[in-house]
């Protein structure tokens, strides 16, 4: 399967030895010459001196997903030597630091030694540069090896280092040490090797976070709280650089508030806070912050305060494996806190909709005056993704929602034929209108409470009225699941009975796993999820297929669960197809969960 | 039970104040307490000094937990918007309200168990963030509401109403406050009116983190004669001789006359000022060292130390701190947020 | 429908006027003759001034739940008078005090005066007395109306006044005040009173708090921790109750530990310090307590500590109605914390088996080494319930589950045939055996942790093993849904294909309901979960019947949704009956549920 | 990265303790921190100092929170059940495991964000229930295992590595235990051994809650030379001098020789005492008002004040409050616990 413009190279280095940006730029520079890159970083939950791995799967047919079978393997940490050469497929290539020789275990693979610390011991005497350079050493080895444009690698070096021209030229120099003993000592470039390519034309390459960072500035968020914890805390991080770039006025004021909380329980509370006084709050949170956030995210609920929650999931349960992904906050997500609760939640399929539904979010959470949850993952958030453009409709005004300002308040009665409650549904579609605190000398004031209450807003212990004040709310909802974002549905076989649910992360996966299918006679018609709750054509989809696929990143099949109890599927034909060890998924497991299925004898024989 | 409005009609004779209020625009629906409930006079010592400062009401957030003391903000100023959040993270509410709008009033109110147990780690992060606004504790050293348990502010050794001794020593919130950086801490007594109206008044003039912790028998509870939460106790031990406060609005002429060496005179930020009679106490205010011994040092006797223990007239807010905008976040008009489409394309540009 | 022995008495006070003990004694003196009673307390959440109620359903024929149509009002709080006299039935009896007389507003009724507080006031100078006896006086006056027995009154007053005998004989001149005057004014008894009967022989009256307290006392708990939080406080409180009675060695020192903790994150987080510990370790809370002690109880699922969590439901979302009843909180119970969780719940039915399953739970929970959370409900706990009496069987050993000792430590190999690990599937059945800190000087110490472990309880970020390591916890959960509680299955129609599934306090209005349906023609069968997750007979039973109402106390159909995911049932047959009004549920209501359904026209006709 | 095993063999000539074990049986696993962090200095120091004071590792309890810091219990004696539960938490962790068995020793160990942010509430409360165990705050003043934000401990005005000033003062651990009535309270630095390791050992030894403020340089991301929590800005400020202890085993004689009134001499409960030898300071440390101005004043100058800061050496611990059974009630047999069937129909009775 592997070739030109198609293959897999994987580093195995040392955390905390400045591996990462080198490997960034060899990614960066591949997508620069125009070819689809997806690279993922494996890291540990730790700063310094553990294994950690950088894959990039190179493919110009513009496969994105993680694939297993590493073409390539950059061997640079002995520790998991063992490992890492076992990866490799038959036919790959091991390149290794050969300052200390070894027999490896595997005829099967061509070994390609190159003395990389001799060689910077003998051309840097700074014990740091010896040590960071070497990672560009096998950088400049890859360049021959794969035949990789010298001029863009450079570019790529320059903006990484911009502002520190003089690191430019040293870089360039460890780069040319590495190629020119790869050219010298190897056939070079190698069988697999890249070219110019058009494939990512016009595309990005960012992370989810940072895109989700972008998003809420565009949003207009002004309130951001949060408290770190990988993977989230780079969207944060993401929020603050883009504020400080666009958000300064010219006096130097800033026109956002950022606070690093104490805790997640503090940072919901400051964003309820700011939602209530009517500044778009965020904040992002993983796992262990969901679960602390759950009291607030109920009372937000039933007070009815717009917020907007980033849960960027990751390898549950308990604090789990915080450095490996998972779609695993689905169940405890939707229902977040005790008592009926319904939550609205997003499902953004790579970082170019971490961006748009980042930002959507915000209005759903004014329109619906409720909290609303981005459901992204480490591997979104946290991995460089090759993604569409970010575009924003600038004609597009943001939706603040039912926010009444003194006039309109004045004026309710005459415009609505009904007085204004805070809790009245006027409009039948179960949205209240709001106030803000400040807006009129002797209107619109209320308090708000986590306590039940009437339309008025007035403390109540009437069974009665709490019954009709949450069935109004139940009806909110219901209006939610017609202006969330519809399923994008994908039709390879019209009539065909065999469906596959899918959404977030897993999306790169599925469409190359359909393709696959697809030569294997199978056709596959698809439907990815994007909100809860669901929309009718969700039902309508299960509805039109006798088995239908539910591919997720969990245990329990959450999204499956969540299709039976909310959209009325039945159980029986929804085959759940899970994965839950932490890695991205690959288009092998899902084509393989549907010959399982379909094709018992193919997997056997396979 | 249902919420109970008061009615509504206004004396033609009542009182107004410069904005044309009367006593009852300050106030709110009635009162569901105890009768007799320390909180209920917070509450008018509330609604006493907002009068005389022609506090805008509606200009007000009111916030707070959950318990007897966290329902006292529905009953003062019905004008102003009010949030009974969740129990112990008023502070964390009013941090984000703070941010998002730096221009209204922030008057938190809150009970002992709701600051010193559940809601401690949110205080004191409230504090060392000086966040701008009033915090009261209506400190009755039990939680009322889940009808009378030990919280922990309550004396050591001091008995429930059944007649057991409490076995740990009480959280001292106002020393706590001091050490962490609360630029004005007072602490005063349900039951002395005429201490209490001046330090809330000077408690919301005052720009940062402003907290009172204020002494408030549950008396269905906690007070009975032993309790050192009761009124009989804080009578008979409170050192109200701390000091005197009186507050000043800003551009008031002072009037009042005062012996030599005995008084200090402190601006705040809005231009009013507190004028200090110290009486017994040896201790400036602002000094944060003393002010500490000085609570230590009574608390150890027994006593009481109530009136302004410190304050800092200097401290920078968490505005200042986070260099917010002069205008209000939630009144930012949208164009001025979003970058717009432009701006994106060059950020497109250097993602490629 | 009401006659002797069978009515509807209301008592409708102000909170903290010293009426409760009254009411209580009314009771306690009806069950004490021998006659079903069903007390229920319709308090506010607030503590003095407040309307406030009490119910007595009394009916011969041992039916419990809550009645509707109140046959005789005591309306001694003119705040609440508009709504209590509405809720006299026609024909029905209105008690008040006429000292400040008034025109009633129905003609429907007879209205009984009786001046009560000038009695008082002529009697007593005292005003606390005067306030205090004036409950007595309308108790006094009922047991001329109802023909109830004095000795039996008057022993009930003993009781509760033990040690006190002085205010006995007080109390006593209140009731010969209140009944001199009803006798010479009215005429007595009314149609609905009183007579000795043998219903309530044998039984108990109690609450379901108190209960639970105790069967943490019988299972040997010796390790509480609490925050008060309504209607969970009491349960603390009777643990304590029973362990100071029953636990103190004879030097004075407790074989019990109490903490009132901080806050609900303190109090799990202490429970599961004593349950790693070896001690059985327990906390009860409510709604807000759960959302807060999500992140622990995922925590306790993955590292397998065993601990468990008394609920008492109140009514949700968010602090919602704290002194009015739910089971609301089933989902977020089952599914507490991020990642993929499942907790093991159990649902009383009354006192007696909050007394037994609280028991049980802790043998649950150290068999399973995880959460066992008993899901009781503010009805069961706060109500004085007439139940079966409690029973032990002092030869059932308590089960600790799997713990090691230093002897079987050091023979573990031996025994078993291989190596003990913390995490090691030795039996097959998911469940690993478990060693107590200090047990043994060089073998058995491991280390604890949320975060992924191999089976070797070693940190490991191998997502292969953490998968392994979850899947057996998966089957440790199958384990389970073989040892807890199963339902309980009453069959009134042999092939009949109407079921009807209920659970906890709803019990006595389903069973009501199924004898008022059998009446009306409709003969349903009917099953009583104990217990999640659902043992094999849960499916059975549903794919039996055609159609299975599933009668909740909730909005969203909590447990018919676990029914769907977890035990597979098609939710097309689950025919939800719904009520979250936070009022014990009535016969009256499940009847309507099943007939709207089965006999829509009788329903109109109705 | 899975768990790193060390090598077990023993080299016959280690030096053993009066249990016959050697350092090695003190161990833990390999360290994951990065090289250079001070925390695994203070790991080095708690295996020195139980390996000295001979304690059976197998009885001990190592419990702590998530962070860096926190995992340093997998590092020393693995011989030791451990228990690294959620982020902030270990303080009621270490509550329940305590009551459930009194004869445990308990090692608490803690980060600075996981006690100052998140935990800051339950280290509070642990302090005022007397838990009877030794906690290790490991503090470099930021958040290390979340790459390097400030904490709560951080210095104001103590630039991030990006050369960001922090806004915020500093919240400090001592200050906050001695007032909430901690009766052993010590800083110390992780850089320091002389002086650490005696502290840790008087520390274990205390009855009560034993609090170690151990400054802990990160060496990644905030041991810049202008950080407040860096080896070089420690190194320069710490005034060891405060006071320099020796811990002397129950039984043991003691040899040294200190100059005429400069030494105090404690004895603990365990019959163990210390002997300090206050070199600069002023003030005893039995006094806590002295105490606490000691740190403040110190710390108004940048000076940072190491050694015992403050003892009382007659505290009642948590079980004497609870009044627990001397036996562990984890040990209690079921026939003591469970009152059968006979009390069960005395109940019914007054039920009836
Ligand atoms: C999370 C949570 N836990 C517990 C409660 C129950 N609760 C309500 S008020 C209260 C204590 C109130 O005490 P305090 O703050 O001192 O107020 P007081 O009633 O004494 O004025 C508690 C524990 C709750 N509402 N929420
Ligand atoms: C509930 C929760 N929130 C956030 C995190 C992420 N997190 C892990 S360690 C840490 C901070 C650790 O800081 P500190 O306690 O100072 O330890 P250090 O790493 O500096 O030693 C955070 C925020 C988490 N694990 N759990
Ligand atoms: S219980 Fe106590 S605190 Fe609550 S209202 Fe009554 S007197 Fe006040
Ligand atoms: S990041 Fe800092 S605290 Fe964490 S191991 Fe490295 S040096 Fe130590
Ligand atoms: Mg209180
Ligand atoms: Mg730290």
């Amino acid at each position: 399967m592997s070739g030109i413009n198609d293959f897999v190279v994987k580093f195995a280095t040392v955390n905390g030895s400045g591996s990462a940006s080198a490997n960034g730029i060899f990614a960066k520079t591949l997508f620069r010459m125009g070819i689809p890159v997806s690279p993922k970083n494996i890291f540990p939950s730790n700063i310094q001196g553990l294994p950690t791995w950088y894959e990039v799967r190179v493919s110009e047919a513009g496969y994105t997903a993680r694939r297993e079978g590493i073409d390539l393997m950059v061997a640079m940490n002995p520790q998991s030597y063992p490992q890492d050469v076992a990866e490799i497929v038959p036919g790959g290539w091991l390149l290794y630091d050969s300052t200390l020789p070894r027999i490896w275990p595997r005829s099967d693979i061509t070994v390609l030694g190159i003395p990389i610390a001799e060689m910077c011991a003998k051309k840097w005497n700074d014990p740091r540069q010896r040590q960071l350079f070497k990672n560009m050493v096998y950088v400049g080895a890859l360049t021959a090896l794969l035949d990789i444009d010298l001029k863009v690698l450079e570019g790529a070096i320059g903006d990484q280092l911009k502002g520190k021209e003089k690191l430019v030229s040293a870089n360039m120099e460890a780069v040319a040490l590495g190629r020119d003993f790869a050219s010298k000592t190897f056939q070079c470039p190698l069988p697999i090797h890249v070219r110019h390519a058009t494939g990512a034309k016009g595309k990005i390459l960012v992370s989810g976070n940072d895109a989700a960072g972008l998003g809420a500035i565009y949003a207009g968020a002004t309130v951001c709280a949060w408290y770190p914890i990988t993977p989230s805390t780079s969207l944060a991080e993401a929020y603050e650089k883009y504020a400080k770039r666009l958000r300064v006025a010219k006096d130097g004021r800033r026109l956002y508030g950022i606070v690093q909380a104490e805790d997640e329980l503090a940072a919901i509370g400051i964003a309820i806070g700011g939602g209530w006084n009517g500044a778009r709050s965020f904040t992002a949170t993983s796992g262990p912050g969901i679960s602390l956030m759950s009291e607030f995210l109920g009372l937000a609920y039933f007070a009815e305060v717009p917020v907007v929650l980033f849960n960027i999931q990751r390898g549950g349960p308990s604090t789990g494996m915080p450095t490996r992904t998972q779609q695993s906050d689905i169940t405890i997500c939707a229902y977040a806190s005790h008592g009926d609760t319904k939550h609205v939640l997003l499902f953004p399929k790579d970082p170019t909709e971490c961006f748009s539904m980042g930002a959507e979010a915000f209005d759903l959470a004014e329109r619906l005056q409720t909290p609303v949850m981005v459901m992204s993952d480490l591997d979104i958030g946290m991995n460089d993704w090759m993604t569409d453009a970010f575009s924003w409709d600038d004609s597009k005004a943001h939706d603040r929602g039912k926010v009444l300002d003194a006039e309109t308040l004045e004026k309710f009665a005459e415009l609505k034929g009904k007085d204004w409650g805070r809790y009245q549904d006027i409009d039948g579609d179960g949205i209240p209108y709001r106030t803000l605190p400040g807006t009129h000398p002797t209107k619109g004031a209320f308090f708000t409470r986590g306590t039940s209450h009437d339309e008025n807003a007035r403390y109540t212990e009437d069974g009665v009225i709490h019954a009709r004040v949450i069935d109004r709310i139940r009806r909110k909802h219901e209006t939610a699941a017609t202006i969330v974002p519809k399923p994008e549905i994908g039709i390879r076989d019209k009539g065909g009975k065999t469906g596959l649910i899918y959404f977030g992360a897993t999306t790169p996966a599925v469409r190359e796993a359909l393709d696959l299918l697809e030569r294997d006679g199978i056709h596959v018609n698809a439907m990815r999820i994007k909100a809860f709750p669901f929309t009718r054509e969700v039902a309508s989809f299960c509805a039109m297929h006798d088995r239908v696929f539910v591919v997720e990143q969990n245990r329990d099949a959450q999204m499956r669960a969540l299709l039976m109890t909310e959209a009325n599927v039945p159980g029986t034909k929804l085959i759940p197809a899970l994965n839950y060890d932490g890695m991205p998924m690959t288009a092998a497991f899902v084509r393989g969960a549907v010959l399982k299925e379909l094709k018992p004898a193919q997997v056997a024989a396979e | 039970m249902s919420y109970i409005s008061k009615p509504v009609a206004h004396h033609p004779q009542l009182p107004r104040n410069k904005l044309g209020l009367t006593r009852r625009d300050y106030e709110g629906s009635m009162s569901t307490l105890c009768a007799g409930c320390g909180h209920d006079s917070i509450t008018a010592a509330i609604i006493e000094a907002s009068f005389e400062m022609d506090l805008p009401a509606h200009r007000i957030a009111k916030v707070s937990g959950i318990g007897c003391s966290s329902k006292a903000p529905t009953y003062f100023m019905n004008r102003s918007h009010g949030f009974n959040s969740v129990h112990g993270r008023m502070p964390s509410v009013t941090t984000g309200a703070a941010i998002a709008n730096r221009d209204l009033v922030y008057i938190g109110v809150s009970g002992d168990g709701d600051t010193a147990s559940i809601g401690l780690g949110q205080f004191c992060h409230a504090v060392r963030r000086r966040l701008n606004m009033t915090y009261i504790v209506m400190n009755n050293g039990c939680y009322g509401l889940t009808k009378g348990q030990f919280s922990a502010t309550n004396d050591k050794s001091s008995p429930s109403k059944k007649g057991e001794a409490n076995p740990f020593d009480a959280i001292d919130l106002c020393q706590l406050a001091i050490q962490l950086g609360a630029g004005f801490v007072a602490r005063s007594f349900s039951g002395d009116k005429n201490q209490l109206v001046p330090l809330i008044q000077a408690a919301i003039s005052y720009n940062g983190f402003a907290f009172l912790d204020v002494i408030s028998p549950c008396v269905t509870f906690n007070n009975h004669t032993t309790s050192t939460k009761s009124y009989e106790y804080v009578r008979a031990h409170n050192l109200a001789s701390e000091n005197h406060l009186d507050y000043v609005e800003p551009k008031e002429e002072i009037t009042i006359d005062y012996a030599e060496g005995t008084t200090a005179d402190i601006e705040l930020h809005d231009g009013s000022r507190l004028i200090l009679n110290k009486l017994d106490s040896q201790h400036d205010p602002r000094d944060a060292d003393a002010a500490l011994m000085a609570i230590r040092t009574n608390a150890a006797k027994g006593a009481v130390a109530t009136g302004l223990l410190y304050i800092d007239p200097t401290q920078q807010d968490m505005h200042d701190i986070l260099a917010t905008d002069a205008r209000p976040l939630n009144a930012l008009p949208m164009t001025e947020l979003c970058p717009g489409s432009k701006a994106l394309e060059a950020i497109n540009a250097r993602l490629q």
